[in-house]
């Protein structure tokens, strides 16, 4: 592992995009920030703005209003760039994935990298998918 | 809010060392769903009770697909299951690459969302 | 050239987790127009409830919002009990004040922290979430998971709560009360939270009520309502009075917030004393048939689920008004005239949750 | 203390406090309403197959009180946000979600305020499937 | 010698800088009672930023950052070859008004608004700096650095007390920390996104960064003048400032840039012009 | 070389600086082709750009003070009787005008010439009229150099400004006449030793002035040049009444004399005298200047077409008026007048930079950055040091360049877009690159280095240092200055990526030359800021003071500005040549997610109802804060009350 890769893989900045999830998913990924789980200790800060992440997690079942904003979000972040689809919603719609107005799940709107189940994901999956996403962005 | 900054400063922090230490899980937790079909009758009840739609029930091709990126975690199917085929591990379900469906047709294996192994 | 700034807030935005866009129009920087656009989180769910059983849509409606989906389910299972004619068991009843109290104050917290975020202040978000871990180990503890919690259900509840867990209970309020009692004068007393709250998103008395405001809000103006004067589940053996502040501007927000988690403490301490022993779930009979209103309180405000059934397995219509939903227009006449950097605080400050208000 | 709110089995058939009003008299009703300080809660509409009814919902002192309206489909319902401003979300959801037009709402969303173009219209209605 | 210092400049001094950075990252995150990054963070981000694809809205913002980081060492070396301070801080803001010009030039709310409020913050700032360095002349008759250096006065210090805290002031804006995050602030929580920084993305943000570093390194240089005698204890009382400035950020709340410039322009020009009242005073 | 500068004889220069412009003058009023119209403006600027510098080499290499009769005829006799032909050229307007004010004043202006010219006192002149020294070079060649590359603009400008008016008779000639008259006014005033002469070139300059204020003859343009004609002559009363005064006191009246004066040291009790005159002087020196509370005149002058105010705001009119200021400035250093003026003049550049931020008119902009510049000028001159006053001269130079260039471009702006909004400014560097381009150096070089203004204002800071008060001012003021410029080059910076790459832009040869040799001009002379400075003015200067050196080692030449320079243009040329982004990398602005197409020129986002709006971020003008018609009236009274002040401590506080 060079030492860009190792950058890389130390210094995650995580872009946060809601899709329409239910908050579950949000508080998570908040509290994944929080002293308790404190994911900076791997680097990892919630930049809030595309031009500057590495990692866009993407929470929510994606209905079609956001998923033109993803898109806008995906395309706007530089390489190299991973996605990480967190909850259910996210991977698949899932209680919501008949409703009318759901995608079922986001990596139709963007290519997703990592699936991180649950309902609502628990902060150590979430931190978990965030680093096998930055493991697989190293093997690119 | 100083003192309370430098108290901070001076104690322990609060942050949990994960992943090199796992925390203690509780009782009861709903982690993910876990399948057991040695007594498994295929009756389908955890596919109707599943609020999520995440259980099919093949019952004459004796095969239950289980879509873990569908499941809600709400365990509904495990008191649904009169055998009690169907727990609630401990354990949050894990990350992956790729979308995989459980389906247990005698064994469980995995398959890809698309149906390629 | 048109002399006004017009730019987008959102829908992605660090200061909103949730997506919501707000049209700003400025002058310099003092906003003069607001509208908000919503849309990006609507997923159809009250048309999904017509489509699953009514048993099964209490899980839908635990998930309109991740924050208050114990709330939401209460609501709707008393809905469907009043409709059924059954009544809850009452050790059911309190396990839901507790379980309801537990949520509003885990809620609040979350607002408090997202509030200091809000104008800024990262130390003080830190300590509010970390307070807040405690409340979510009892969730995982007592129901099984953090964040949808899953325990209420049609006829009473889903889960006990053993003696041990209700001992957990009561040392961690006792712990979280502590933290309170050192975080709150902060965030009440300090001069820079003062400099950016107070006198900032001031509504009147009477536009808060004309406007259909809810919960914290309107109680900030000094209208003293609160759904569970109602009395529903315990909270009318309990004894209950709501909070009230008369400013009506964000500090007065986000005293009443500050007031209502130690009430919620007090709360929880009083029904887990009085806590009755015996079965928590009444096994319901028959179809619902009917119309009926149920509303609860919600930690942002009133919580209202019209049902209307026709004695099938489906619901023929669930409406549901949530109570941001009724604090949108408050919003919309808030924020003219405030500056550029207020926004987030007078944002926050309604406690916004657009899940709910879409979804 | 508020008094416990009784559940008699009786009552429930029909939501309490309900009074059938015309279209062309809502809008006084509901000034009567705004002049007598009630708080607007929120307004439901229903698809009953070959007209829509539309609730509205008051608050006044923790206690509801309703209108009801019936609205054949086709027939349009003037807005009463020019009363109560805080109606224009909910009257732009139940036009679009619904597909009854309602006239001269002060914020109009133009049917889209939830749905993007290109998604079919009114999903709410009765006779669209319901998946 | 002179060579001596332009590398220790060049070199050396974003090395302490971002070190001084990972530090101020880890004590925050003590202070907030989490474990935080590690002390080296700053380094990873940096070289991560280089190996980011390049993605720019226009060629301006280019010229801006290298402008802009020049400015900075530039101001540096002169500093640490004894030069004009005068000087010194106009090529300084020279840099810091191009980096508000890259900002403009994109048309993104957040980065304009970000600009605008940049000048603001400049505007706030700019005269508490410059009144620092009058008063060193009016003690050394001077504004050469190397003039004071070698020159045989007290410690600034005891004649100039104002202008610590003035310099606090000036660094507390610099490195928008709060309660004066109010163009752009570490982490993104905030109105404005990433402020001024919003559209810089890549190499051209990790330029920007290790400009923070050289000009962190800068502001303490301007701190420990106060105390030329001893340039060891010069260096600890503008460690001192640094870390006031990191207690002050975890211990307030943002406040909105009316407030900053009354502040800085009332408390910051009153006690500068205070002190140098009397000084002419007691001359 | 250096033989045919001796060669041309001083009385040919003579001509040509103030004679060929005054003849040509009226040439151009009887031609009737633009071709030749163009030609002898042409002819006449280079003549006149050449026997400045011809001039300059003379008196820079002999580093003589040159003392001329010019000869012929009885010239001071010509100047008598121009001047009461001024004068009652002035009645006229005023009687024209309807307005008092200036009646008023043409006539107590001519009650009081009438009697220094017959009166019973008279003062025999020690020298002849004609007195060149280094002060008299550096504003002939900024009049000539500056004021010539003007009038070559003016040329495509008034073409294309009366094919905009649809006139039937072109008013060109009229207007080359008085731009050329002007020129020729200013070099003669500022040659001229003489008290009477300086005054009847002055007063050439007023009426100049107002006829090309006026020259649109529109409402507007009428009023607001009535205004300028009265306000410059209450200076003009002001001035003669310093000349009675002096007579009165049987003082000398040419320049030479009385700063001879200074240097004897013998003559303390005529310095003394001298006081009152003096603050007459600078007084008039403060409406030409359009110092605080005179500063309505110059805004209003905006009306004029741009090469107006790049003539008055660059190289003549308000250069006058500091220039007369400085003239006399050793004759009352360390005296109350002198810490006064420089008071006004710093009052001047903090209100002047404040009321700027509040303006997004650019032609307002500019006008109340002059006033803020020259107001520094002023100050410097108050401040009477030697570095204070070669930073005034300096400043003098520099501003003259930078202001002329950015009224030009802005001009040119005007015309192409039609608009002298800052706010319609906004992504000018996408549609017109090299005039934006030339803007933005135009701006940085009025404020940062390593460019002449910034430079001259450190020496100017470093000689407020043992004046308190002003160097407070000139700090803030400094900083405010820094506010209105940056936010003027961001509008024009603010572009959206373009995926049909950079648009060319055709400007006429005649604004492209003068345009890109005054930018040039900026650059090159900033670059030889220091040994300009260290050769030419300072040794100038102290020679003027009669001190050996300088009083203070200015420390701000003391930087290694070549390496500053270096290392600015390296870091600006490096990315501008070596870094280009390929398309693919441009992206478009973050607009939370909901900007439409990635490569539109408009930046528009979705929002309420799926509709698309127009991203829009207004500049901020803080108009709350920095309200004109609120400020400018405590800024006139108080600046009243200064002058007021100014005329007490010449009587308590010598």
């Amino acid at each position: 592992m060079n030492i860009l890769q190792k950058s890389r893989a130390k210094s995650p900045w995580i872009l946060h995009y809601d899709a329409g999830a239910c908050n579950g998913c949000d508080i998570e990924i908040l509290a994944c920030l929080t002293p308790v789980y404190d994911i900076e200790r791997f680097g990892m800060v919630n930049v809030g703005n595309p031009k500057h992440a590495d990692v866009l997690l993407v929470t929510g079942t994606c209905n079609k209003r956001s998923a033109r904003v993803l898109k806008n979000l995906y395309d706007q972040m530089p390489d190299p760039k991973v996605v990480v689809a967190v909850g259910a919603c996210a991977l698949s719609g899932g209680i919501f994935h008949e409703c009318y107005n759901v995608l079922q799940g986001v990596d139709g709107t963007v290519p997703v990298d990592v699936y991180v189940p649950g309902c609502a994901a628990r902060p150590e999956a979430i931190m978990e998918g965030v680093m096998m996403a930055l493991e697989k962005m190293n093997q690119r | 809010m100083i003192n309370n900054v430098l108290s901070n400063l001076f104690s322990k922090p609060a942050t949990r060392d994960f992943p090199a230490k796992m925390r203690e899980i509780a009782e009861n937790v709903r982690g993910s769903v876990e399948f057991n079909t040695e007594n498994c009758v295929y009756c389908g009840a955890c596919a109707l009770k599943c609020p999520a739609n995440a259980i099919e029930v093949d019952r004459p091709a004796k095969k239950v697909t289980f879509d873990l990126y569908k499941c809600v975690a709400c365990a509904c199917c495990a008191e649904a299951c009169r055998k009690g085929c169907i727990q609630m591990a401990k354990q949050y379900a894990h990350p992956s690459y790729r979308k995989m469906d459980v389906v247990f047709q005698g064994e469980p294996l995995l398959t890809d969302a698309n149906g390629d192994s | 050239m048109s002399n006004r700034t017009v730019i987008p807030f959102g829908p992605q935005h660090p200061v909103l987790p949730e997506p919501i866009q707000l049209k700003l129009e400025l002058q310099d920087e003092t906003v003069v127009s607001a509208i908000p656009h919503i849309g990006y989180v609507h997923r159809g769910i009250e048309k999904a409830a017509e489509r699953m059983e009514y048993t099964q849509n209490v899980f839908l409606v635990e998930r309109v919002c991740g924050i208050c989906s114990f709330i939401h389910a209460l609501c709707y299972c008393q809905a469907i009990e009043q409709l059924q004619n059954i009544e809850a068991s009452p050790r059911a009843k309190y396990l839901r004040v507790i379980w309801s109290e537990l949520h509003r104050l885990h809620s609040h917290h979350l607002w408090l922290g997202l509030f200091a975020d809000a104008f800024g202040y990262e130390s003080l978000f830190m300590q509010f979430w970390r307070n807040r871990e405690m409340l979510m180990d009892i969730f995982d503890k007592t129901a099984g998971s953090r964040v949808i919690i899953s325990t209420c259900a049609i006829g009473g509840t889903r889960r006990d709560i053993s003696d041990v867990h209700l001992q957990e209970i009561l040392d961690t309020l006792d712990e979280v009360e502590k933290q309170l009692d050192k975080t709150l004068p902060v965030i009440l007393n300090d001069y820079t939270v003062k400099k950016r709250t107070v006198g900032i998103g001031k509504i009147t008395r009477e536009q808060a009520l004309e406007l259909g405001a809810a919960g914290p809000v309107l109680r900030a103006n000094g209208v003293a309502q609160d759904m569970r004067q109602l009395g529903y589940a315990a909270y009318g053996e309990l004894g209950f009075e709501p909070v009230t502040e008369n400013d009506g501007d964000c500090y007065a927000r986000a005293k009443v917030r500050a007031r209502e988690c130690y009430q919620s403490v007090e709360l929880v301490r009083k029904a887990i004393r009085q806590l009755p022993d015996g079965e928590i779930l009444t096994k319901p009979k028959g179809r619902p048939k009917g119309q009926v209103i149920s509303r609860v309180e919600q930690p942002r405000g009133e919580l209202l689920y019209f049902l209307s059934a026709d004695g099938t397995n489906r619901l023929d219509r669930l409406r549901i008004r949530t109570p941001t939903f009724a604090n949108v227009p408050p919003l919309v006449a808030m924020l003219p005239g405030c500056e550029l950097a207020d926004v987030p605080v007078i944002v926050l400050s309604i406690d916004p949750c657009i899940s709910c208000t879409e979804r | 203390m508020m008094e416990t709110m009784e559940i008699k089995p009786q009552e429930i058939i029909d939501i309490p406090n309900i009074r059938d009003v015309d279209v062309s008299e809502l809008l006084d009703r509901v000034k009567k309403a705004a002049d007598e300080k009630r708080r607007f809660v929120t307004m439901t509409a229903l698809d009953r197959g070959d007209h829509f009814e539309v609730l509205y919902h008051f608050d006044r002192d923790l206690h509801l009180e309703h209108l009801r309206v019936r609205v054949p489909k086709g027939q349009t319902l003037p807005s009463i946000s020019s009363v109560y401003l805080a109606a224009f979300l909910v009257e732009n959801e139940i036009k679009e979600l619904f597909g009854l037009e309602i006239t001269d709402i002060a914020i109009d969303y133009q049917n889209h305020l939830y749905l993007i173009e290109g998604v079919e219209p009114a999903p709410m209605a009765k006779d669209k499937p319901l998946e | 010698m002179e060579i001596i210092n332009i590398f220790f400049v060049v070199v050396i001094a974003p090395v302490i800088g971002g070190l001084l950075f990972g530090l101020d990252r880890k004590l925050t995150a003590r202070l907030q009672k989490r474990m935080g990054p590690p002390i080296l963070q700053p380094f990873y981000d940096l070289i991560k930023l280089f190996g980011k694809g390049r993605i720019a809205a226009n060629q301006f913002q280019l010229i801006s950052v290298s402008v802009y980081i020049a400015c900075t060492i530039l101001s540096l070396i002169l500093l640490a070859t004894g030069q004009d301070l005068l000087v010194l801080l106009f090529v300084l803001a020279l840099g810091h008004i191009m980096l508000i010009l890259g900002g403009f030039s994109v048309r993104s709310p957040y980065s304009q608004i970000g600009s605008q409020r940049e000048i603001l913050q400049l505007m706030a700032y700019e005269p508490l700096l410059v009144f620092m360095v009058i008063g060193t002349y009016l003690k050394t008759g001077s504004f050469l650095v190397s003039n004071l250096m070698t020159g045989s006065y007290k410690p600034l210090l005891i004649s100039l007390p104002a202008f610590l805290l003035t310099q606090i002031i000036v660094m507390a804006i610099k490195l928008h920390k709060s309660p004066f995050d109010i163009s752009a602030s570490h982490h993104a929580h905030q109105e404005l996104v990433k402020g001024i920084y919003t559209e810089f993305s890549g190499a051209q943000l990790a330029l920007i960064e290790m400009a923070h570093w050289y000009e962190l390194i800068l502001l303490m240089g301007f701190i420990a003048l106060l105390w030329q005698t001893n340039l060891i204890i010069g260096g600890l009382i503008a460690f001192a400032c640094f870390l006031a400035v990191i207690l002050l950020d975890n211990i307030s709340a943002r406040l909105t840039w009316k407030w900053m410039i009354r502040f800085a322009w009332t408390f910051g020009v009153g006690i500068s012009v205070a002190n140098l009242t009397a000084i002419y005073i007691l001359r | 070389m250096s033989n045919f500068i001796y060669y041309v004889p001083l009385s040919i220069i003579l001509v040509a600086l103030i004679l060929a412009p005054l003849v040509f003058a009226f040439v151009i009023s009887i031609v009737r082709s633009d071709y030749l119209c163009s030609l002898i403006i042409i002819v006449i600027a280079a003549v006149l750009a050449i026997s400045s510098l011809i001039l300059f080499a003379r008196v820079t290499i002999t580093h003589q003070i040159i003392h001329y009769a010019p000869g012929l005829i009885d010239w001071n006799l010509l100047v008598t009787i121009a001047d009461f032909g001024l004068m009652a050229m002035f009645i006229r307007m005023g009687v024209r005008r309807k307005s008092v004010l200036i009646l008023v004043f043409a006539v107590i202006q001519t009650i009081i010439l009438a009697w220094v010219e017959f009166g019973p006192k008279h003062t025999e002149m020690a020298y002849p009229p004609i007195f060149i020294d280094w002060l008299s070079i550096v504003m002939t060649l900024i009049v000539s150099i500056v004021g010539s590359i003007v009038a070559i603009y003016s040329l495509p400008y008034m073409r294309e400004h009366e094919r905009h008016q649809n006139l039937t008779v072109s008013k060109q000639p009229q207007f080359f006449r008085t731009l050329l008259l002007f020129l020729g006014a200013m070099n003669g005033m500022v040659l001229s030793g003489n008290l009477l002469w300086i005054y009847f070139f002055w007063e050439i300059t007023t009426l100049c002035s107002f006829c090309l204020i006026s020259h649109d003859e529109t409402e507007e343009s009428l009023r607001y040049a009535t205004r300028a004609l009265w306000m410059n002559m209450v200076g003009g009363v002001g001035f003669i009444t310093g000349i009675a005064l002096i007579q009165l006191k049987n003082l000398p009246m040419d320049a030479s004399r009385l700063l001879q004066l200074v240097h004897t040291g013998n003559e303390a009790h005529l310095v003394a005298l001298l006081m009152l005159p003096m603050a007459c002087l600078c007084f008039a020196g403060f409406t030409k200047a359009a110092q605080m509370p005179f500063q309505s005149w110059l805004l209003g002058a905006m009306v004029a077409p741009t090469p107006v105010s790049a003539l008055l705001h660059s190289s003549t009119m308000v250069k006058a008026g500091v220039y007369l200021i400085i003239r006399f400035a050793p004759i009352f250093r360390h005296t109350g007048l002198s810490e006064m003026v420089a008071i006004v003049g710093a009052f001047s550049f903090i209100t002047g930079a404040m009321l700027a931020i509040g303006q997004s008119n650019a032609k307002k902009v500019l006008a109340y950055s002059t006033i803020s510049n020259l107001g520094l000028i002023i100050a410097c001159a108050g401040l009477n040091t030697p570095l204070a006053l070669a930073a005034a001269v300096m400043l003098i130079i520099f501003h003259a360049v930078s202001k002329g260039l950015l009224f030009m471009a802005t001009g040119v702006v005007d015309q192409s877009i039609h608009s002298k909004d800052i706010e319609d400014m906004q992504g000018l560097w996408a549609s017109m690159p090299l005039t934006s381009l030339i803007m933005v150096i135009g701006i940085l070089s009025m404020l940062l280095p390593p460019f002449g203004v910034l430079i001259a204002k450190l020496a100017a800071i470093e000689s407020s240092i043992q004046n308190p008060l002003v160097m407070a001012m000139l700090v803030i003021g400094s900083t405010l200055t820094v506010v209105f410029w940056t936010k003027w080059m961001g509008r024009m910076l603010a572009t959206n990526p373009r995926a049909d790459g950079r648009k060319r832009e055709s400007l006429p040869a005649l604004y492209a030359g003068t345009l890109a040799v005054l930018a040039s001009g900026a650059v090159i002379l900033s670059l030889f800021v220091k040994p300009i400075l260290e050769n030419l003015v300072l040794p100038a200067v102290a020679n003027y003071y009669n001190v050996a050196g300088m009083e203070m080692t200015p420390t701000v030449l003391s930087a290694p500005w070549l390496m500053i320079f270096l290392v600015i243009a390296l870091s600006v040329l490096a990315p501008t040549f070596f870094n280009h982004l390929r398309s693919s990398q441009i992206k478009p602005a973050y607009l939370c997610g909901e900007q439409i197409a990635s490569h539109s020129t408009t930046a528009q986002f979705l929002t309420v109802a799926d509709s698309a709006a127009e991203m829009t971020v207004r500049g901020y003008y803080f108009e709350k804060v920095t309200d004109e018609s609120v400020h400018v009236k405590w800024v006139t009274i108080v600046a009243t009350l200064l002058i007021v002040i100014l005329f007490g401590a010449v009587y308590l506080w010598k």
